[in-house]
């Protein structure tokens, strides 16, 4: 049997069935984790899937951070547990306090779906460990509000400390306007806690793991934090 | 039984939408006089939108049975069998006169709308597809309409995660002063878990769930005059607001009930709300239901037992439960944090009774309220402008534009260009079995655990529908078989959109009848079965008619889902294969309509065998992994699609077709190049699957002629007229992108 | 802007819902509405009164399902 | 609730441009917020105070991009 993967699900969460397919293809065992309960079930390692919890209505993420599952959730990551927040769940864990910040309505004032290129700007993390540094992913976003804002101070704090996880870029790597979806501050699709072991990002890898869907970049972030957590 | 009957007004009858003879026929069948809550409800089941009295005459033509229809036209949605256990059900409907009012509301909940209708037959609802119609992006008030509308079904879609996988749009001043907005859905349910919209047992409870009622939609079906005092207009909202995370919340809980023992009967509250809910319910079952309207959960005070039963407040659903078992439903519900009542059960006599405060406030037979509506056979005539629209003779003009400039100017309209702004707003991806999303053909999503999977598209054929309405609703057909043959799908079975003006204007009466009688033919000559649609009349909200708009959403089988190019070229070098009819023509064509400003001449010839013939060629071609790509000529004619290919892959091509012979007319080559003829296909092959392809071909039947060969920095068309790739891109590009960058948001 | 009172709110039901899940019982109902703040140059109050009454109702308000009202504050200069 | 200064809005740009493009050129600056209607009880004024404040801080209000302000009206019964 597999590693347990717990996958959040919220009133309103959509992604809860891609991400349990894509922790199969990785070789975890996905487990549903109800947010009304404070149990993980046992979960290895967390993900908060994409959808609108509680319809976002206020703000993404601002009820859901409430719900009984997650002051699980902060147990669980403050023990050094892997967490991922994909879409939905990073607005959720910027909301918490797990990872700085706040994404706002995207500068283009419309919902984008579409491919987007990242590029792997750390491997300080169970998600992102051999990936290797500078190397570009094709995975897709899906989301209005993606525009990634923190407060100069914080910003700079964060890309001193490489907890950048992921930037949008082009098909080469490179940076520029053209390829930044949502006008997110220096092009930021993803970012960690202090410890490496909480990843949020925007784009949805959970949607990139199987070529018949056009791209399966996604599946090596599953993948590397599941062998991490094999090893350990 | 209070309040007391009433001898309404003549103007009071009108709010209702009834005519003095209704009224008479209701005296008639109920022996009484109604009160004040029986006749609007009356009004508002015997209205066109609820009975369908003009239409419903008509559709009985439609073929709706085969091996694989498992549900056809009268429940919520159709359903066919996929095999192994696995159903698909799906249905279309409109939102024309909510989206005219408010844009994003109306069309978001045209959404919810038809995603209630799937899930309530205990399918998951796995894609949208939308079918959009509106006047020209050169006028700012339709661009405002145009992008508001896209919102609102992104809105709703998006947030309750089902994708929208496909859809087609249209620009058309026609359409200025009345907008569609289509949208289909289709989900999938075990054969287990189907649910039907019946109340069975009597002594079960009837539950309502979900939104709270309001004083939504409540408009012009009541007596706003002898009934609410004078500031009530100001208290009833004319716009409905979604609320799609409700929604997401409501399906899964239906579906968690899907199949569950308890559970008898799921309809949604859609168009007069619990009143058509209660009562089709009850009558499909032989029963009758009695409610006791206190108990309706409210969102606002003061609401009448009149305004509670006639309510179109969104997002809520009716259920009849085995008596004794509510507690297990209802926990389903509190789970997600739906209030659920009981609002009532079912009774022997099969009637609708209501009770408000211990009285009993309207009693009416199903018979009446159901079925007592009178069948409406208005009078219809072609009008004498038809036929000469029909002789015009475009192919005789001398030419607007020269080749490559008409050739530029389709490639920019945004009829023929890209549709990445609108789709890009769409989460077409959500559920993660989308193999080809929007911009293609057809849709594909595969089936999961499974080596196949569906195809999915929705097409609509206005123009050639204004000249001829008979033919325009086969040329839909015939489109949605295309673009399902190019993924290489057979089709399953079909559901349509009628969007008409006036029924009452002889014209409108004969387009409709014809479009019925179209439908029918194509049907049956295509072999795809009717199973679900709706009727949009009355679309003259400006004063003018639209063009008759037939939208066909037509449903396949892939039997090997594979990541294919599609419409793209994929290789210098491979082949370009024309299959299908040859000739020139140029009535109803966009080119045409473009250069002329109005729709003139015969329309796009059809025959219906041969376009079986070329469909099924098509179908193995992809289906076999044989042809590279595929791509069906529909708007814009061969020279767009070869354009569309080339741009899609990247890389040019270089065409001949055949010169004109002696006498031929003006315009030929624009004919041949620009016309619509149904049933034409471009392929791409590898040099070394030829002998496969062609081979496919004769044995299908279709006919099929190397053109030219993939490649090279132009599209060529040897000898006649060329473009540059780059400018072709270009053109597309800026189709939507170009218009609405200048719309305000 | 707020949505006309018998337009249906999901927002403001949410936003109850949330007060009440952290124990604001006392929370009776929310509505949630927009706000606009401008900056604009008029030669006196009744004119900037006359053009933003205007604006509210060509653009900013959707008349349909919400209402509006403003209030002006003068700035120097 | 007003997004803090320093926080780009995009949205009150699109309404700067889109009344420019109306005509009203005297618009200099347009930022776009949100506006929280609450109906609650309370024992006093002064718990009310508090009470809602503690609200914005906790729920209505995101620390990180916005400000708020808030207004008590006194409702009979
Ligand atoms: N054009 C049509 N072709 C086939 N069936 C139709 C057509 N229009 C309506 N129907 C069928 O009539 C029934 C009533 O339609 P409608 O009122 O639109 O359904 P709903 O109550 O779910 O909104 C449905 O079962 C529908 O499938
Ligand atoms: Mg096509």
């Amino acid at each position: 049997m597999g590693l347990r993967c717990g996958i959040a699900v919220f009133p309103g969460t959509w992604s809860e069935r891609d991400c349990a397919h894509a922790v199969e293809l990785a070789g975890g065992e996905p487990v549903m984790l109800w947010h009304a309960e404070r149990d993980l079930k046992g979960s290895d390692l967390v993900i908060l899937p994409g959808g609108f919890a509680h319809g976002d209505y206020l703000r993404a993420g601002a009820i859901a951070r409430f719900a009984p599952l997650m002051a699980a959730v902060e147990g669980h990551a403050a023990a050094g547990g892997p967490v991922l927040g994909i879409c939905n769940g990073f607005q959720i864990l910027c909301e918490a306090g797990l990872l700085p910040g706040a994404l706002l309505r995207n500068s283009c004032l419309q919902f984008r779906c579409q491919s987007t290129h990242l590029r792997v700007e750390t491997d300080a993390s169970p998600f992102l460990s051999g990936l290797g540094v500078g190397r570009v992913l094709e995975i897709p976003i899906s989301h209005g509000e993606g525009r990634y804002y923190a407060p100069p101070e914080q910003l700079a704090q964060l890309e001193a400390a490489g907890r950048v996880a992921l930037r949008y870029c082009g098909p080469g790597g490179e940076l520029g306007d053209a390829h930044n979806p949502n006008g997110s501050l220096h092009h930021i699709a993803g970012v960690l806690n202090a410890a490496g072991n909480v990843l949020g990002m925007m784009p949805h890898p959970e949607r990139a793991c199987e070529p018949l869907l056009g791209s399966a970049d996604g599946l090596p972030l599953f993948q590397a934090a599941l062998r991490q957590l094999a090893r350990a | 039984m209070s309040p007391a009957p009433l001898t309404p007004t003549a103007s009071e009858l009108r709010e209702l939408a009834l005519t003095e003879a209704e009224y008479r026929r209701a005296l008639d069948l109920l022996g009484r006089a109604p009160n004040r809550l029986e006749l609007g409800m009356l009004g508002a089941l015997w209205s066109e939108h609820c009975s369908y009295k003009t239409s419903r005459p008509l559709l009985s033509r439609l073929g709706s049975t085969g091996p694989q229809v498992v549900v056809g036209p009268g429940e919520n949605a159709g359903v066919v069998d996929l095999g192994g256990d696995l159903l698909c059900c799906f249905k279309i409907e409109s939102h024309n006169h909510p989206s005219a009012i408010e844009p994003v509301q109306g069309a978001a909940t045209g959404v919810g709308g038809i995603l209630r209708d799937v899930f309530a037959m205990g399918a998951r609802p796995v894609a949208i597809l939308d079918a959009l119609r509106f006047g020209d992006l050169g006028d700012a008030s339709q661009r405002h309409r145009f992008a508001k509308v896209v919102e609102g079904v992104g809105f709703y879609g998006n947030c309750v995660g089902v994708p929208t996988v496909g859809g087609e749009t249209y620009f058309d001043p026609a359409y200025a002063g009345n907008c569609l907005v289509n949208a289909m859905c289709v989900g999938l349910a075990r054969r287990d878990q189907l649910l039907h919209a019946v109340a069975r047992g009597v002594g079960n409870p009837v539950l309502l769930v979900g939104a709270d009622t309001g004083r939504d939609g409540i408009h012009g079906a009541t007596f706003a005059s002898v009934q609410l005092d004078e500031q009530a207009e100001g208290r009833r909202p004319a716009v409905q607001v979604g609320n799609p995370f409700l929604e997401k919340c409501l399906l899964e809980a239906c579906l968690e009930l899907a199949g569950h023992p308890a559970v008898i009967g799921l309809q949604d509250c859609g168009a007069a709300g619990l009143t058509s809910s209660c009562a089709e319910m009850a009558q499909r079952g032989g029963v009758g239901i009695a409610l006791d309207l206190d108990k309706v959960a409210r969102r606002e005070s003061g609401m009448t037992p009149y305004e509670v039963m006639l309510s179109e407040s969104q997002e809520r659903m009716v259920l009849v439960v085995e008596r004794g078992r509510e507690s297990e439903v209802r926990a389903v519900f509190d789970r997600w944090e739906l209030r659920s009542d009981v609002i009532g059960k079912v009774i022997a006599d099969p009637e609708l009774r209501l009770s408000s405060a211990g009285e009993e406030v309207a009693r009416l037979p199903l018979e009446v309220l159901v079925d007592g509506f009178m069948p409406r056979h208005p009078p219809r005539s072609r009008p004498a402008e038809v036929a000469a629209r029909l002789e015009a003779d475009p192919l005789a003009l001398e030419p607007r534009w020269p080749l490559e400039e008409s050739w530029l100017r389709l490639l920019a309209s945004p009829n023929c260009g890209d549709t990445a702004w609108i789709y890009r707003q769409y989460d077409h991806q959500v559920g993660d079995d989308t193999v080809a999303g929007p911009g293609g053909d057809a849709a594909v999503l595969r089936l999961r655990g499974r080596p196949d999977g569906l195809a999915l598209t929705v097409d609509g054929a206005h123009r050639s529908a204004v000249l001829d309405p008979r033919r325009g609703t086969q040329l839909a057909v015939a489109e949605a078989l295309r673009n399902l043959a190019c993924a290489g799908a057979e089709p399953l079975a079909l559901t349509n959109c009628l969007n008409f003006g006036d029924p009452d204007q002889e014209e409108v009466m004969w387009q409709l009848d014809e479009a019925v009688a179209g439908l029918a033919e194509a049907a049956r000559e295509l072999g795809v079965p009717v199973v679900s649609g709706n009727v949009s009349l009355y679309n003259d909200l400006s004063g003018a008619g639209i063009p008759p708009t037939p939208v066909v959403g037509m449903v396949g089988r892939v039997e090997q889902v594979r990541r294919s190019p599609g419409a793209a070229f994929s290789r210098s070098g491979d082949l370009v294969y024309l299959l299908g009819p040859e000739g020139a023509e140029l009535g109803g064509s966009e080119l045409q309509r473009l250069a002329q400003g109005e729709v003139l001449g015969p329309p796009p010839a059809l025959d219906l065998g041969l376009e079986l013939r070329v469909a099924r060629a098509v179908a193995a071609a992809v289906g076999g992994a044989i042809a590279r790509s595929a791509h069906d000529s529909s708007l814009g004619g061969r020279a767009v699609t070869l354009a569309e290919s080339c741009v899609a892959g990247g890389l040019g091509a270089e065409v001949e077709l055949p010169s004109p012979g002696p006498g031929s007319p003006r315009g030929w080559w624009w004919g041949v190049l620009f016309g619509e003829t149904s049933g034409r296909y471009l392929l791409s092959v590898d040099p070394g699957s030829e002998a496969e392809l062609v081979g496919i071909c004769r044995r299908e039947g279709a006919p099929h002629r190397l053109v030219g060969t993939v490649g090279g920095e132009a599209i060529s068309i040897r000898g006649v007229v060329s473009i540059p790739l780059a400018a072709a891109a270009a053109a597309r590009a800026g189709s939507l992108e170009g218009p609405m960058a200048a719309a305000l948001t | 802007m707020t949505l006309k009172p018998v337009v249906n709110d999901p927002q403001g039901l949410a936003v109850t819902q949330g007060l009440h899940a952290l124990g604001y019982a006392e929370v009776m109902e929310s509505r949630v509405g927009k706000q606009v703040q401008l900056r604009l140059s008029a030669a006196d109050r009744g004119q900037a009164e006359a053009r933003v009454d205007e604006m509210c109702q060509r653009l900013l308000c959707n008349g349909v399902i919400e209402d509006y009202r403003f209030r002006l504050d003068e700035e120097d200069g």
